[in-house]
């Protein structure tokens, strides 16, 4: 630890920061511009997640839980799209669901539009949006005992007993499955107040930093799948036989990390070299 | 004690019912006045016995959930035969959500006066400060219009419909907040290639065991790591197999990191569970904690 | 969405981009665009989505009048600027934490007791191979790496202080396995960013 | 799979055994008994960085991340107070941007008792204690933006921290601050790593405050902890031997009694 850097120094860690990124930036530029589409083996994890929704029986509702915003749609996005799409493929009835990130449910709704046009599902009778609903954890745990009481309308304002996809929807024993898709550490309340309680399935779909951190969980059978990252997107899009943004962003991913681990490996070559001159 | 309150409750249960028109505004200036004047009371009260009120309301506030988790769902010996805190849970949170609501304005009057300053005294950088006044106004302005003419499509206010300020509120929100947001996220892409580049040189074993992860994780993750391996056999069919990258980065996550994860969560509970018992019994020390007696 | 918009979140996304050749005025302005939006933006929301259905509406359209409680704890949060009425803050605040206190010991259990269970592995079989490798893995690892988690004992004997070397090498297993996945986190974040540039902005053929 | 509306028997008498001993240590430490705690590498690196600021004559900075009050934040406070002393001590200026309010307040309070503690009230500067804003990107433009300005010769990371938490310590990378860093938050861990110079890792977090303060009820709630620890681990021993018999001498262990008392 000197006390004050030379200059040298400064100016030399400068110039390598300012390549890294301009190689960041061309090689994610370049890669999305070309647009090879790659698929990914689907994973363990993911398969899980899969078998979990094909094995939900067909009169029960699925909660799609939208806690993401702009920020994180690079992960959030993809994954979401892939798990409305295999809905719509079953034919599961869906409800958009938003708790933590008030924009969630309107993202997630412009991603379901175009799906549904797709698949030729109608609003109201195959799938709904119950709009961000305020309370955090114990809107959650009384969502558990009455969906009706705490929903009350859809997020267009129409009352949910004027919904056909919510007949017969009263509490916890309705839904088939919580998928949980977030930027933030929101699993813990569907795990304290519905898994942990009724035993609800729980599917989960964190970004990427927050993948390590689910598996104790996985490994507790707390959640049933688990959807890594982009990666997990892109397993997902290939067990659909399907090629959305995640297939075609995961190519920008192996380059950008081609990248980075050529920079770890230069790091230490000079590293090596720079240590053996002082020597 | 028990025969007084059983006495009491048809009374209690009275006083809670809903209110409407002039009665609402006298039981709610009332509770107000009564609030006050109990806290006036309080103040009055030496530092010590001041203290000894925390400690109390303290104890008392961790009960509630505690009693409630504790305490069995159903049993004979229970008031009513079942636990008398679970339908209370449910209002508690809602409770405690607008209390903290109530505190939005404290961030609110310091960003203000620091901004304000800097603009009164045409500091450098006051255009900036501008920029944020100018930034807070219309957000709040154009978020509550807004929501004020959601409610019905036919509402106006100030002659403007729904439809034209939605699209201020949408500049605002999806052209400027969100972007801002998303964009600062995605300079982490940035940070984290020259901090790998920077920091991860084999130079101890601890570095070698945190790269290795790092990197096996990479490259399971992506198809160029199925790519570079995917000539070795299935796991299923060969050991050899667990060297391929996918399969290999699965199994640290599932089995090995996972297992490091828990082993550090479990140390971080029983440390949150100690400072717990501390705030609860009141054990803990330092200024915060204390009650001293007028300005100094 | 309108192009217009587009536009302007295209200027913005630039603008805070610059910060990576160095800190400079236009950073500096959306820097406090942003910090004002976002204080705005907390303060409606807050009143449309909090206050006003889970306060107002129960309180004065539903007549439950006790919920004039709710603002007036709220309302003791600002005495913290007065010396001499400060403690009535403290009362709040500890309270609260009181509050919180109790929900800890509920979590204690609840989350962790599942996850003590889920650690029950045998590690040896009955059948071939005999030894189940991967479970030997993960129970060394975890008692490892609590081993490094003990402070109140020297680790001066010799199991110990091996025992809590290892436990520190496999959590950076664990640090290492979250920055490989953190990495593709990130990657994808600013993948969004340009994807929003060519194909919203410029409007490439996507 | 377990499902946990209220607790057994068993697991209600696991949380009174692990609180009662927290409990019994510190009252036991309170009474007099002197208590050890090891070493922690990352600590007493906070007197290494004091000491290199005040070589420089430059300023320190301190940050919670977006640390709301509550549980952490109270080893975060007695941590900034060891520094504040340090601080008032040798002369140095603390810069301490918040993101809570509460928080803000009380971080006041604590830093004008310090240097009301080491006897130079007059040099405690409260436009250096800042809030910038409680919005996460916005308060992480903001630190990076003082810590280019101020020019800061060490930077402390004690707190909650999420995705800011590598932007900041790859801005004070890039001024030359030395920095070291400590949070409970498992998933920020490796960024400080990578990017300070010494991480205070787990629950090392809430063993720092004892260890620098040493004081009675902080040092008896460590052994507490030690204690709740080992508990919990042998535990898990005890789990892993019944799985072990299930699997070799089902004839014996007819099943895993240690799940069974756990609810599994």
């Amino acid at each position: 630890m000197t006390p004050e850097a030379p200059p040298a120094q400064d100016t030399r860690d400068a110039r390598a920061r300012y390549t890294i990124f301009a190689v960041l930036w061309v090689t994610v530029l370049a890669t999305l511009l070309w647009r090879p589409a790659t698929t990914l083996a689907p994973s363990p994890p993911t398969r899980s997640l899969y078998d979990a929704i094909e094995a939900i029986p067909r009169e029960k509702l699925v909660i799609i839980s939208a806690s993401w915003d702009v920020g994180t749609r690079g992960e959030n996005g993809p994954q979401t799209a892939a798990i409305i799409e295999h809905l719509f493929r079953t034919g599961h009835k869906f409800a958009i669901f938003g708790w933590v990130a008030p924009p969630g449910p309107l993202l997630v709704e412009m991603i379901a539009r175009d799906l549904a046009r797709k698949y030729h599902k109608r609003y109201g009778v195959d799938w709904v949006n119950w709009g961000f609903k305020t309370g955090t954890d114990a809107m959650i745990m009384g969502l558990a005992k009455n969906i009706p009481a705490i929903i009350r309308q859809d997020m267009h304002g129409t009352p949910i007993t004027k919904l056909p996809a919510m007949k017969g929807v009263k509490d916890h024993r309705d839904v088939g499955m919580v998928i949980e898709i977030t930027g933030s550490g929101t699993l813990l309340s569907w795990i304290q107040f519905w898994q942990g309680v009724y035993g609800t399935n729980i599917g989960y779909c964190p970004t990427g930093v927050m993948v390590p951190d689910a598996f104790p969980f996985l490994d507790a059978k707390q959640i049933r799948g688990l959807l890594k990252g982009l990666a997990g997107a892109a397993e997902y899009e290939n067990l659909l036989r399907t090629h959305g943004d995640a297939s075609v962003r995961m190519t920008a991913q192996s380059a950008s990390h081609l990248v980075i681990i050529l920079l770890i490996i230069l790091g230490n070559i000079a590293f090596f070299r720079r240590g053996k001159r002082q020597a | 004690m028990l025969q007084i309150l059983h006495n009491a409750w048809p009374w209690i249960c009275k006083a809670f019912q809903p209110v409407h028109g002039t009665r609402l505004l006298v039981y709610v200036c009332g509770t107000t006045a009564a609030w006050i004047l109990l806290f006036w009371v309080l103040h009055l009260l030496p530092a010590r016995q001041k203290r000894g009120l925390i400690v109390a309301c303290t104890f008392l506030a961790g009960l509630f959930y505690s009693l409630e988790f504790f305490l069995p769902a159903k049993a004979s010996w229970l008031p009513g035969g079942k636990n008398p805190l679970s339908d209370l849970v449910v209002p508690m949170g809602n409770a405690v959500s607008v209390v903290f609501a109530f505190t939005l304005a404290l961030g609110l009057i310091n960003l203000c006066l620091v901004h304000g300053r800097s603009l009164a005294q045409a500091k450098p950088g006051w255009h900036n400060s501008l920029a944020f006044f100018l930034a807070l106004i219309s957000m709040t302005v154009f978020g509550l219009w807004q929501s004020y003419v959601k409610d019905g499509p036919q509402r106006t206010l100030f002659g403007l419909s729904g439809a034209s300020v939605h699209r201020v509120d949408d500049v605002l929100f999806s052209g400027l907040f969100q972007p801002l947001g998303a964009t600062m996220f995605s300079i982490l892409a940035f940070y984290i290639a020259s901090a790998a580049f920077r920091a991860f040189r084999v130079r101890t074993a601890e570095a070698a065991f945190m790269m290795a992860a790092a990197f096996v994780v990479m490259l399971g993750q992506v198809p160029v790591g199925y790519w570079l391996t995917h000539w070795l056999p299935m796991p299923e069919h060969n050991p050899l197999g667990y060297l391929r990258f996918e399969v290999l980065a699965n199994w640290i996550l599932n089995n090995w990191s996972m297992a490091a994860i828990r082993a550090i969560e479990f140390g971080i509970a029983v440390g949150a569970l100690a400072m717990a018992l501390r705030i609860w019994l009141s054990l803990e020390r330092g200024s915060f904690f204390e009650v001293r007696e007028g300005p100094r | 969405m309108p192009y217009y918009i587009i536009v302007i979140g295209a200027v913005a996304t630039l603008g805070i981009y610059s910060i990576l050749y160095r800190e400079n005025a236009v950073f500096r302005l959306f820097e406090h665009i942003f910090i004002g939006l976002g204080a705005g933006y907390g303060f409606y929301f807050t009143i449309t989505s909090v206050l006003d259905p889970q306060w107002w509406t129960p309180m004065v359209k539903e007549g439950k009048w006790y919920w004039v409680v709710a603002m007036l704890v709220g309302a003791m949060f600002y005495l913290i600027y007065n010396r001499r009425l400060v403690w009535m803050s403290r009362l709040v605040m500890v309270a609260l934490m009181g509050l919180f206190a109790g929900l800890t010991f509920k979590g204690f259990i609840t989350a962790y007791v599942p996850w003590i269970l889920a650690s029950f592995k045998p590690i040896v079989l009955a059948r071939k191979p005999y030894i189940h490798i991967t479970n030997l893995l993960s129970f060394v690892t975890l008692i490892s790496v609590m081993s490094y988690f003990f402070f109140s004992v020297e680790q001066r004997a010799r199991v110990l202080r091996g025992s809590a070397q290892l436990g520190r090498w496999m959590a950076m297993v664990a640090f290492g396995a979250i920055f490989g996945s953190a990495v593709m986190g990130r990657m994808s974040l600013f993948i969004d960013r340009v994807a929003f540039l060519l194909f919203d902005f410029l409007r490439l053929a996507k | 799979m377990i499902r946990i509306e209220h607790p057994n028997w068993f697991q209600t008498v696991l949380w009174f055994v692990v609180s009662a001993t927290i409990v019994g240590t510190i009252l036991t430490a309170r009474r007099g008994r002197q208590l050890f705690v090891r070493r922690i590498p990352g600590l007493t690196a906070i007197d290494e960085a004091m000491g290199r600021a005040t070589e420089m004559g430059r300023p320190v900075l301190f940050t919670f991340g977006l640390l709301g009050i509550g549980i952490v934040a109270m080893q975060a406070l007695a941590i900034l107070s060891h520094i504040a002393r340090q601080a008032a001590r040798y002369g140095i200026r603390l810069i301490v941007p918040v993101a809570d309010v509460p928080l803000y307040t009380i971080a006041e309070e604590v830093i004008k008792e310090a240097y009301t503690a080491e006897g130079k009230p007059e040099a405690f500067r409260p436009e250096d204690i800042r809030f910038l804003s409680d919005q996460q990107f916005a308060y992480a433009a903001g630190v990076i933006g003082l810590m280019h300005r101020e020019k800061v010769a060490s930077v402390f990371y004690f707190g909650y921290f999420y995705a800011e938490s590598l932007l900041l310590a790859e801005t004070g990378q890039v001024v030359g601050a030395v920095q070291v860093a400590g949070t409970p938050a498992t998933t920020q861990i490796p960024f400080f790593i990578v990017a300070t110079d010494y991480t205070i890792i787990g629950d090392e977090y809430y063993a720092g405050s004892a260890y620098l303060s040493r004081e009675p009820t902080l040092m008896g709630s460590l052994v507490g902890q030690d204690i709740g620890k080992l508990i919990l681990l042998v535990m898990i021993l005890l789990g892993t031997a019944f799985a072990v018999g299930v699997e070799l001498l089902p004839s014996i262990f007819a099943q895993n009694w240690m799940a069974k008392l756990l609810g599994g």
